[in-house]
């Protein structure tokens, strides 16, 4: 079985990947560094630069921390809020 | 939606929510629209958000400052398209001391710029648009996470 | 009169006196009748003011803050009969930076209570009256002169 | 000719002295401190403290400014606006 991650996106990166979100092989992707990785390599999405913030389930995950299939993930340009 | 408004912000409804007949004083805050930003001029703004998470920070920062100090806090964050000097983002503070509700008040805006998950796009008035990044603007999020982290 | 109001004090004019497209946020303060005093149950108050002087000392207060920040600020103090719950002073600071926004509200908001002639005679629940004096409720007023003396 | 001095009194003072306003001779009387002195020989007038406040021609004034017939003279209870 190929189990899928489910990202959301949001602004900018909403734009630059073309969709509200994007499904992505769970296969070699153990935690949030993982996962980030995996993305960058996807077409238009080379500024995904290091200050990009991903939340686990609406908190903020560091690169440490893991991912699964059930997770509401989320990938999160820079805040622009107030 | 209790802290993210679709429609405009009254900062009196705020100001209705925090005043009690014990508590003598509320300190308060609200953002604007500003006309102009790193040296374009603003015609309009959108705000979007990830909701869920937002709403989730906005009531984590409102409980930090109410346990913090003895104060009641209402916060509203305003999110689509808002026109200039609209108000953005509103923070009423009642307390029964002007330090206390002051202290709140700074700390829940600034706690709302670093860690809700909002969004700007900012139209100039050459017609243009942008995506806001604050690190862009000499205001930085690098401290962003040193907080609350899973 | 332009810092004394004889009427109900409403923050939203001093808002709309200090907003402006170019300004990105408005700090305020609003003070409110208090239910209680020095353990004392209060069930209205009075303002009097010596009023050529507490508006001259207003202006003065008011000329001060937006001297030292780039802000604007609306300030007005109630006088005559007050209830519980009524705004007794409000100072609202418009500014492009939220920091000198609150600095110079703090700013009005204390000044106004250290230098301004104004007096407040309370009325408690159980029918008596007392002028209030703020050195007999621990807030002080022994640097009151330091100052702007002549 | 005996000139006079006009005082005005706010709050408690006026209570306490029966009057909006007293009328002093300002023989003897050079400044604020002199004013004072006189002023707190008043019957009812011993409650006058140190923390009493004088304001000349709407400014407040040091124990030693001066004061003359011309001026504005105001006794100012402790102060409770806000």
């Amino acid at each position: 079985m190929n189990s899928m991650l489910t990202v959301r996106l949001f602004a900018r990166y909403a734009e630059l990947l073309g969709a509200p979100e994007v499904r992505v092989s769970a296969e070699g992707i153990a935690t949030v560094g993982d996962l980030l990785a995996r993305l960058r390599s996807f077409p238009g999405a080379g500024a995904i630069g290091p200050g990009t913030l991903v939340a686990v389930n609406l908190r903020q995950a560091r690169a440490d921390a893991p991912v699964s299939p059930e997770d509401e993930i989320a990938l999160l340009p820079p805040l622009a809020g107030g | 939606m209790t802290f993210l408004s679709g429609s405009p912000i009254e900062l009196g409804t705020l100001l209705g929510e925090v005043a009690a007949p014990g508590r003598g004083g509320i300190a308060s805050f609200v953002g604007l629209v500003r006309d102009h930003h790193g040296g374009r001029k603003v015609s309009a703004l959108s705000y979007s958000a990830y909701e869920p998470m937002a709403e989730e920070i906005c009531g984590q920062i409102v409980s930090e400052a109410e346990t913090r100090w003895p104060v009641r806090v209402a916060l509203r964050h305003r999110l689509g398209d808002l026109a200039v000097g609209e108000v953005a983002v509103a923070v009423a503070v009642g307390g029964d001391h002007r330090e206390e509700a002051f202290a709140a008040c700074r700390y829940v805006i600034e706690e709302v710029k670093r860690r809700v998950p909002i969004w700007k796009r900012e139209t100039y008035v050459d017609g243009t648009e942008e995506w806001v990044d604050p690190a862009n603007s000499g205001v930085g999020i690098g401290e962003w996470g040193m907080g609350d982290v899973r």
